[in-house]
């Protein structure tokens, strides 16, 4: 019974449309019962995982291919599913909240309802490919969401650099997997889970290493695929606060974990993400602590975070997994908290820009000790969920397997981390709520928001407290879970505030000493000169846009160049090759030359006049020497379907002959009449080997296959059987119109439809000649052709 | 191949070399009427070829060809003649 | 016979694809027609052995005379020839409209349906 | 022997004659036009439920035994492609009465879609190959006839370009019959590959499945035979184009399908790497050309070219896994591209251009057009739960499994070009904002956006239902490609051969 | 040879003669209207004499019919031809051999109008 | 002249199951003798010829041949099999659906030939023809 | 008409090669068919074969049957020796010795057949080929291919040709 927590997502987002009516904060609290809902599921049907064990189900798809809906709730499912409902409620109201006055609320959340319920499927998948699916669904919506104000080109562009990015890397990500699948036999995580020996050992190992980490790494903003996470800023701030805290940059950090027991354990993986991971998080914590924008700053402090997830999963061991677990429930429930309060703020103020903010402490002292909470844990001060969380990051670093080197660097990156967020908390803080009272809070009424859209933040940021105050048991029960599934093997997890003094809190606080000492000197840190432009890497990757484009431009103008002509030779090339390149390797040996001794010299004379003919044809200067000079070699056609016993053939290419010269002499007496020379000579040189080549290559072909009787043709029995069963002695028109009769009626057909062609070619002229524009009118509805040129 | 046979060919011949004499008008023009004239007799050839060619095989069922083609000769001279006039200047 | 064909369906099949890589649009469309008979010819060639002196017609008694020539391709060239004067007209009454609309003879000129 | 096989062919033809008799009446063609249509498609239906278990079905034009006469034989593959040449013609049709004029429809635009279904149907079932290259040529005509109806310059310089090189491919086909002829002495398929089967490679049949695919190649628009496809599809009406999108190109596939999978099914071992190599090229080349583009129709041409690749790829495969997995994919592609260029056309129409540029504002104007073209373009693109995603799942995972890992990463590098490319248009003609006042744009006709939405539920449904539809394909495959079922069931147990030489003394 | 064959071949070769006289003259005569003298007449004759070399080689009566009945054709026909090939490239000016001695038409055609002003 | 031809034709279609000749032939020998009287007296004569619409002749013609192989269908066997009277009809021969369809592809060749000639002769600018007025004579040193 | 039907009829069976009554009947009907069918148009194409402005007075046929066949005979034997005329011309005469020329005669015969007739002659016979008569039908214009006297030539024709003609279609 998993797929309702899915399903009900899914069939949500039709409802959610309802949210366009006025009343909108109330509609939105109502359609927050629906993720509550899924929440309370969650947990009603969590009851094994907590012993320990999972819930699985499959429904049947498309079996043939191994894709079934395959969902499985195990620890790791657990902690996602709650978190994303439990956010996902809290987003859902305050979105209400957020975009009150916009009518666009409806289809907000619905986008928001397909978003949570791809992502529970994510996470919820037992099988890698339905995995899959819902990854990319992921991927659609957040484009949706980060697309929502489109009429914004900023928006428009984030949208495509964020799908671009997570949709290219969703295809390494599934050629990953069905190398994966190829390799473990089978595309269920269980199979793929307990076949981790093997799949180390496969040659297919490395490629479908790179590959899935490509994918996850893309999706999870890792440098150097960061760049699209700040950009996808422009959504409206309930979806960043949903999709950049709890959800959608999660998968990829998902997805690590979960292979992790299966393809962990090898330097190609846990090196790479060790390193990787470790200088996104420390490169994304300086970036941050250097922002104006508030939600850029959290926006990179979040890639900082995925970095620090990342690389914990490298990192491994019993710690590894624990500190997996619990930094994900850490930062979704600090950075939810902090996205939405960053959202609150622009609300009330109109801006985001801390330049202009300030001095809000007097105006909004509620949002202020919330988002007071909320930076305490995000800053990793001891009492709150995040020092809980840090603590677990860093006895990972200590006690890594990777060796001592490894664990240095990990442990220095940690602690330069932490410094930069406290810094880069000290100025959000600061900047906002202390000193001078801003520009933009003058010149609105700024006050502390309706309590509603305060449940949203305030829930997470109180949980931040709350947790390891009270709670630290419970939650232990939930983390425990999580942290085997990553792990691969039984732990006992039990999380305290106080683990005594160990290297890890002295790091700890060490930390946070230099971080309050610097952090005064936050405002001048972030006047210093920036970084270069490259380090966004938005720009590149536009630049890289641009280059496929003019490449493909390029491209297709050399290719698609208009003039028939040289179509036509590569068609002939092409012919060329296709057949000649064979016919030289394996045809040439067929070719017998028969010498007939019955030969007759008018028979020699028929055919050679048909090469006379044809250069005749090629070298005349007036169309009508021309067309005599094919009707020639028409005629001399026929007069060796005389001489070969074909009178039928004979007559029928004779009478056409005569009706297609006629035709010919109609409609070119309206065109020149005289030839220009309008090719240059090198192109008629190479013109005429190329027609030579195909008049040797299509002459020995003939040669080769006619003298090769390998089976006896069907001839015979046409002759043997025309009076008797078809009624008549004329075999050929027996044939015609009886043995294949369906042969002639297709023939009429072509003769038919030729009549209605060129009738409709001739009779109606809309283009009037020229090229301008059709446009739709009143009384022609056709959507026409439209004008091409640019 | 019987003497009579072989006569008849040569006659053939004959008529084929005189086809190409034909065929050389009808390239060399220059007039249209000029090049009608040269199609006209081309397809007294045809006639007299095919005619010859029944009497060496018996091919009795070419006669009609030998009717057609005659016919379509007549019409076609009288087209082209036609086509020219009325496109004159 | 057949190496004399051969000459013959060769020399068409070259005269047509120089043809064709004309620029003109008369001497494209002579092209095709002499591509047809080239391919009309081939066929022919391909038949059960090119045969003198016997149609393809049986006797009252429904006995095909000693050597009659291969019925089918003859039938089969025959559809062919007729499919191809179809398409021959049709291209004629498309290069006659084209000519009007463009009022160039020059298949160069008629690129502006390709150009980006 | 199954004697209501005649019935695709046979219904539009006699409609079409009824159709062009009965011109004055403009109502009367319309409606044979849909009523052909319909029988085609419930024939089409009963052939699917039916074939999948019986095995092929065959009948014989006038009685003839094969291989003497001319056979037409039901596999999996031709009742899926007749069943979906009917149906995209009735949405075609649908859509045509509410877009065409009534100048085009005096001069037989009807009895010229119907011909066209006539000589895909026609195509679709023959068991024989001299008669595939008749009906080849009947569609190829009525294409000619409705690429050019209405006499635009565009069109016809397009046109022109369309006619000449796809002359050249079917003379191609027909010199190949010819030699085919020469060779093995037979047209009927069957006969041909029960002979070509006792060939050891390589010789003359290597030549000649050469021949065939230059001819097919040119008639499927593979790199470097496409030249005719961009230059012309985007001139005629919408209709039109959406169409031949969804027909004319899959002929040639299903031709390429028929050589390679069963008439030459022995030179794939020689032919299936350069197929593969071509298919890639074919990919590659025409999403690059997309991406280029700045106009819808052209965007979407040059994308039929592209996904022609992932077809061919199918057959490039050499399994009949492959040539399943190829299946799905054309079908998909069929119906999903179609339902673009109607949307397309309908956006085209609002905006009174097709140029990106100049275009805008609709997601806003129409929110359901904007709906369908996403459902599209995610559909194209290859993305879950939609039948893209299946076609793109399915040929991977052979790609995987028979270890073609460069095209199966090329068709994947693809698919995100094509989505690029694809969201563009969506970027620049439903998000961005119009230049003119919204409001002042024309709303869209209901007929112009059923047909479309339609087809792209009907892909939605696919990808949910997607298991019958491998299923189906699965079978169509091994069917395509299981030699000795083809003959058994066409000329009986003992093969063609066996009645040959009991009928010829 | 038996009788029949020698006078078909007789016949027959009459007929190619003047056939072959007739290409000749239509090659070797200066101008158009002297050579359709040449292929008017001869031609005609030499067809003549090939159609009667057939009907007397197959001796039976339909064919002789058959023959008799081109034959007129031709004779029939031949003038018409001759005739409307001259007048029609008169009327479009082709030129006449300088030797032409005498050109009592001169002048007498209304152009626009293709008929004579009499 | 015409309806010796028109004759001809004719008997060039009946005869053609037994003896070269047949639909094609025929309607091409009847088409091509109309179309040479169009060019040579203009378009008018077709009419004169053979008073019907060339375009509804080819129809007919489609659609008599394709009716003919239906009696087959609705007997339960294969499309276009063969019917035959049992006995030839004096004077005219052997009677069955082949010859029918035979007709049918006579009538589709002459109207769809000669409808192609009328509808080329028709266009303004090709007949009487335009570009002759400029070059009346085509004076060439030959190939 | 009949007669054409009849003309047609025996054209039929004489294809046919058959002369039996079920030919004769069927004949019949393809003619009376193509008669019918082209009847409202008839007289003008079927006469006017491109000289033509004139009508074929069937009645005359019986009484001059006779005269015909004389006429006949005549035109043959003139025809053979036009064509060892121009045989002569061709083979023996060098290109620059030919004296072509476009004479004029004064026409008496009035009908139009007789003029058709007389054009046609004329071109089959030695030298000379008619190239068109002037619109009031009083004059024909030949053209000779050597005209080494205008007046004999003139003269032979008015007295050679047109009197028999005369005698046949006034
Ligand atoms: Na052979
Ligand atoms: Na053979």
């Amino acid at each position: 019974m998993l797929y309702p927590l899915v399903l009900i997502a899914l069939v949500a987002a039709p409802v959610a449309l309802l949210a366009r009516f006025p009343g909108r904060e109330r509609i939105a609290w109502g359609l927050a019962l629906i993720p509550l809902s899924i929440f309370g599921l969650t947990l009603a049907l969590a009851g094994p995982v907590w012993e320990g064990g999972q819930v699985s189900e499959r429904i049947a798809w498309v079996s043939a291919l191994g894709l079934d809906l395959s969902f499985t709730l195990d620890g790791l499912s657990l902690l996602f599913a709650l978190i994303i409902s439990g956010i996902g409620t809290l987003i859902v109201g305050y979105a209400g909240h957020y975009l009150g006055a916009d009518s666009g609320l409806g289809r907000f959340l619905a986008y928001l309802m397909l978003f949570m319920g791809a992502m529970l499927g994510l996470v919820l998948a037992g099988n890698v490919l339905t995995m899959f699916v819902f990854w990319e669904l992921t991927s659609v919506t957040s484009y949706l969401l980060i697309g929502y104000k489109h009429d914004y080109a900023d928006a428009r562009r984030g949208a495509l650099h964020s799908l671009l990015v997570t949709g290219g890397g969703g295809l390494a990500l599934l050629v990953g997997l069905l190398l994966l699948g190829q390799a473990a036999g089978s595309y269920e995580l269980s199979d793929i889970l307990a076949a981790g020996d093997l799949l180390r050992a496969h040659a297919l190992y490395p490629a479908a290493v790179i590959l899935i980490l490509l994918g996850c790494f893309t999706k999870s903003a890792q440098i150097p695929f960061h760049f699209w996470l700040p950009g996808a800023m422009q959504a409206p701030t309930p979806a960043s606060a949903f999709l950049h805290s709890a959800t959608m940059v999660k998968a990829g950090v998902y997805l690590m974990a979960r292979l992790s027991p299966a393809l962990g354990g090898t330097a190609l993986w846990d090196v790479t993400l060790a390193v990787v991971g470790g200088a996104t998080m420390t490169f994304a914590a300086i970036v941050a602590m250097r922002q104006f924008d508030l939600k850029a700053m959290l926006a990179y402090t979040t890639i900082s975070m995925l970095g620090a997830l990342t690389m914990q999963i490298g990192l491994g061991g019993k710690y590894g997994a624990e500190g997996v677990a619990t930094n994900i429930l850490a930062h979704a429930l600090y950075k939810s908290a902090l996205f939405m309060l960053a959202g609150v703020i622009d609300h009330e103020c109109g801006t985001r820009d801390l330049r202009r903010l300030g001095g809000l402490r007097a105006y909004m002292p509620q949002t202020m000790v919330v988002t007071a909470l909320a930076l305490l844990s995000f800053g990793g001060i001891p009492v709150m969920f995040g020092f809980v969380a840090k603590e677990l990051m860093l006895e990972a670093a200590l006690e890594t397997e990777l060796g001592a080197t490894m664990s240095l660097l990990a442990v220095a990156a940690i602690a330069i981390t932490a410094v930069a967020y406290l810094v880069t908390g000290w100025r959000l803080f600061s900047s906002t709520f202390l000193g001078q009272r801003s520009l933009a809070a003058m010149q609105q009424h700024v006050t502390d928001p309706a309590l509603g859209m305060l449940i949203g933040p305030g829930v997470p940021a109180v949980l931040s407290l709350l947790i390891p105050l009270a709670f630290l048991g419970p939650i232990s029960g939930l983390i425990e879970p999580a942290s085997v599934a990553i792990y691969g093997k039984p732990i006992e997890v039990k999380l305290a505030l106080w683990h005594g003094v160990n290297p890890a809190l002295l790091v700890s606080l060490s930390a946070i000493v230099i971080g309050f000492g610097l952090a005064r000197f936050g405002e001048h840190l972030a006047n210093l000169r920036g970084w270069p432009a490259w380090s966004r890497g938005d720009m590149i990757f536009d630049r890289l846009i641009e280059r496929t484009l003019a490449g493909a431009t390029a491209l297709t103008r050399a290719i698609q160049e208009g003039r028939l002509r040289r179509y036509i030779l590569i068609t002939a090339v092409t012919m060329l090759i296709f057949v000649g390149v064979p016919f030289l390797s394996f045809g040439l040996g067929s070719i017998r030359l028969d010498l007939d001794p019955q030969l007759q010299f008018y028979e020699i004379l028929a055919a050679a006049l048909i090469p006379i003919g044809v250069i005749a044809t090629i070298k005349a200067r007036t169309r009508l020497g021309a067309i005599i000079s094919v009707g020639m070699v028409g005629a001399m056609v026929a007069l060796l379907f005389v001489l070969f016993s074909a009178p039928d053939l004979a007559l029928t290419q004779l009478l056409i002959e005569v009706l297609s010269t006629v035709f010919l002499l109609l409609v070119f007496s309206v065109l020149p009449v005289r030839f220009e020379s309008f090719s240059e000579a090198w192109v008629r040189r190479r013109d005429a080997i190329v027609a030579t080549v195909m008049g040797v290559l299509m002459g020995s072909l003939v040669l080769a296959t006619a003298t090769n009787d390998a089976f006896a043709p069907l001839a015979p029995f046409f002759l043997e059987n025309s009076l008797e069963q078809g009624k008549g002695t004329n075999v050929v028109n027996v044939i015609l119109v009886d043995f294949r009769g369906f042969d002639t009626l297709g023939e009429i057909t072509v003769l038919f439809i030729a009549l209605l062609g060129i009738y409709g070619l001739l009779r109606l002229r809309q283009g009037k000649g020229d090229a301008t524009p059709e446009r739709v009118t009143a009384t022609e509805p056709a959507a026409e052709p439209v004008d091409t040129k640019r | 191949m019987t003497l009579f046979e072989m006569l008849i060919a040569g006659l053939m011949g004959v008529v084929a070399v005189s086809m190409v004499l034909c065929a050389a008008r009808l390239l060399m023009g220059p007039s249209i009427p000029d090049r009608a004239m040269a199609f006209d007799t081309l397809m007294i050839h045809v006639v007299a070829l095919v005619a010859l060619y029944v009497i060496i095989t018996d091919q009795l069922s070419l006669v009609d060809a030998i009717l057609v083609v005659a016919v379509l000769g007549f019409l076609g001279t009288v087209a082209i003649a036609r086509y020219i006039e009325e496109g004159r200047t | 016979m057949i190496i004399l064909l051969a000459i013959a369906i060769g020399s068409l099949f070259a005269g047509a694809t120089y043809l064709v890589l004309r620029r003109s649009v008369v001497k494209l469309i002579l092209g095709l027609i002499m591509l047809s008979h080239g391919v009309n010819l081939l066929i022919f060639t391909m038949g059960d052995g090119v045969r003198r002196g016997a149609p393809p017609l049986v006797d009252a008694q429904g006995q095909p005379p000693a050597g009659a020539a291969d019925p089918l391709v003859q039938a089969l060239i025959l559809t062919a020839i007729v499919i191809s004067f179809g398409f021959t007209a049709f291209v004629l009454a498309l290069a006659y409209r084209s000519n009007q609309a463009v009022g160039s003879d020059d298949l160069d000129d008629l690129s502006t349906t390709d150009r980006l | 022997m199954v004697f209501h096989l005649f019935l695709p062919i046979v219904s539009p033809l006699i409609g079409a004659a009824l159709a062009v008799l009965l011109n004055r009446l403009p109502l009367a063609s319309r409606l044979i036009a849909l009523l052909s249509t319909l029988i085609n498609l419930g024939y089409g239906l009963w052939l699917m439920v039916t074939v999948p278990a019986s095995g092929p079905l065959v009948a014989q034009a006038s009685g003839w035994l094969a291989p003497f006469g001319i056979s037409l034989v039901a596999d999996g593959m031709s009742a899926l492609m007749v069943m979906l040449a009917a149906l995209l013609m009735l949405t075609t049709i649908i859509y045509s009465f509410f877009s065409i004029d009534y100048e085009r429809e005096r001069h037989f635009y009807y009895p010229l879609l119907l011909l066209l279904l006539l000589g895909v149907s026609g195509a679709f079932l023959t068991g024989d190959l001299f008669n595939l290259y008749v009906w080849f040529e009947v569609l190829l005509v009525a294409s000619f006839g409705l690429i050019t109806l209405g006499g635009s310059r565009d069109q016809l310089e397009g046109g022109l370009k369309y006619v000449v090189l796809n002359l050249l491919g079917s003379t191609a086909f027909l010199f190949g019959c010819g030699l085919m002829y020469g060779f093995a002495g037979t047209l009927n398929m069957a006969h041909i590959a029960e002979r070509m089967a006792t060939l050891t490679n390589p010789g003359l049949q290597t030549v000649l499945a050469g021949v065939f695919l230059f001819a097919f190649g040119s008639k499927a628009a593979i790199v470097p035979l496409f030249f005719w496809l961009p230059s012309s599809y985007h001139t005629p009406p919408v209709a039109v184009t959406a169409i031949f999108s969804g027909l004319m190109t899959k002929i040639g596939v299903y031709s390429l399908y028929r050589v390679f999978g069963l008439l030459l099914q022995n030179e794939l071992a020689i032919y299936g790497p350069w197929l593969t190599l071509l298919a890639g090229l074919t990919m590659v080349i025409g999403v690059l050309g997309a991406v280029a583009q700045m106009n819808v129709r052209r965007i979407l041409s040059f994308h039929i070219i592209s996904q022609i690749g992932y077809s061919i790829m199918g057959i490039g495969l050499a399994s009949a896994a492959g040539l399943a997995a190829g299946l799905v994919f054309t079908a998909h592609v069929m119906i999903v591209k179609m339902a673009l260029f109607f949307i397309g056309g309908a956006a085209e129409q609002i905006n009174g251009t097709g140029d990106l540029k100049r275009m805008g504002g609709l997601a806003r104007r129409e929110p359901l057009l904007a709906l369908f073209w996403f459902l599209g373009i995610l559909s194209l693109a290859g993305i879950p739960p939609l039948s893209g995603f299946i076609g793109k799942l399915i040929l991977l995972q052979v790609g995987v499994s028979q270890q073609a890992y460069l095209i199966t990463a090329v068709a994947a590098a693809t698919s995100i070009l094509t989505f690029f490319s694809m969201l563009k248009i969506w970027n620049e003609v439903f998000w961005k904002k119009s230049y003119e006042d919204v409001s002042r744009l024309p709303r869209v006709r209901f007929g112009l956006l059923a047909p479309g939405a339609a087809l792209v539920i009907l892909s939605v449904a696919l990808g949910l239902l997607a298991g019958p539809l491998v299923e189906y394909n699965t079978i169509a495959g091994q069917q395509a490609f299981d030699r000795d079922a083809y003959i058994a069931a066409v000329c009986g147990v003992d093969g063609c051969e066996a009645v040959y030489q009991a009928a010829v003394r | 040879m038996s009788l029949t064959e020698i006078i078909t071949l007789a016949l027959a070769t009459v007929g190619v003669v003047f056939i072959f006289l007739a290409a000749v003259g239509m090659l070797k005569l200066p101008d158009l209207y002297t050579r359709v003298h040449a292929t008017g007449k001869a031609g005609t004759l030499g067809i003549t004499g090939v159609l009667l070399a057939v009907a007397v080689h197959h001796g039976d009566l339909v064919a002789a019919a058959k023959m008799i009945a081109l034959i007129a054709f031709f004779l029939l026909t031949a003038p018409v031809a001759a005739h409307m090939l001259d007048r029609a490239a008169y009327l479009t000016g082709v030129k006449r051999a300088p030797q032409t001695v005498q050109d009592d038409l001169a002048g007498k055609y209304d152009i626009e109008q293709g008929r004579l002003r009499s | 002249m015409m309806p010796l031809l028109m004759m001809l034709s004719i008997f060039m279609l009946l005869r053609g199951h037994n003896l070269p000749g047949g639909g094609f032939i025929g309607g091409l020998l009847a088409a091509s003798a109309i179309i040479l009287q169009i060019v040579a007296f203009g378009p008018k004569t077709a009419q004169r010829i053979l008073p019907v619409n060339y375009l509804l002749l080819a129809a007919f013609g489609i659609f008599f041949g394709a009716i003919w192989g239906l009696p087959a269908l609705f007997a339960g066997l294969p499309y276009m099999q063969a019917f035959w009277l049992p006995e030839p009809i004096p004077g005219v021969g052997k009677i069955g659906t082949p010859v029918l369809f035979d007709v049918g592809v006579y009538f589709t060749v002459i109207g769809v030939t000669t409808k192609i000639a009328l509808l080329l002769v028709e266009e303004p600018t090709i007949f009487p023809l335009p570009t002759m007025k400029s070059a009346p004579v085509e004076h060439e040193e030959g190939a | 008409m009949i007669v054409l039907v009849l003309i047609l009829t025996i054209t039929w069976m004489a294809l046919q090669s058959s002369f039996t009554l079920p030919d004769l009947i069927v004949g019949l009907a393809v003619s009376y068919g193509i008669v019918a069918l082209a009847s409202r148009f008839l007289s003008a194409p079927f006469t006017d074969g491109g000289l033509g402005r004139s009508r074929i007075d069937s009645r005359n046929y019986a009484r001059l049957t006779m005269k015909w066949i004389a006429f006949i005979g005549f035109a043959l034997w003139s025809i053979l020796k036009a064509n060892l005329d121009v045989a002569r011309i061709v083979l023996f005469r060098r290109v620059e010795d030919i004296r072509p020329g476009i004479i004029a005669i004064p026409l008496d015969v009035k009908s139009d057949a007789g003029i058709t007739v007389l054009a046609n002659l004329i071109t089959l016979t030695p030298g000379t080929v008619s190239l068109d008569v002037s619109t009031d039908r009083r004059t024909i214009y030949i053209h000779c291919i050597d005209v080494q006297d205008a007046a004999a030539v003139r003269d032979d024709i008015k007295r050679n040709f047109e009197r028999r003609v005369m005698e046949l279609l006034p």
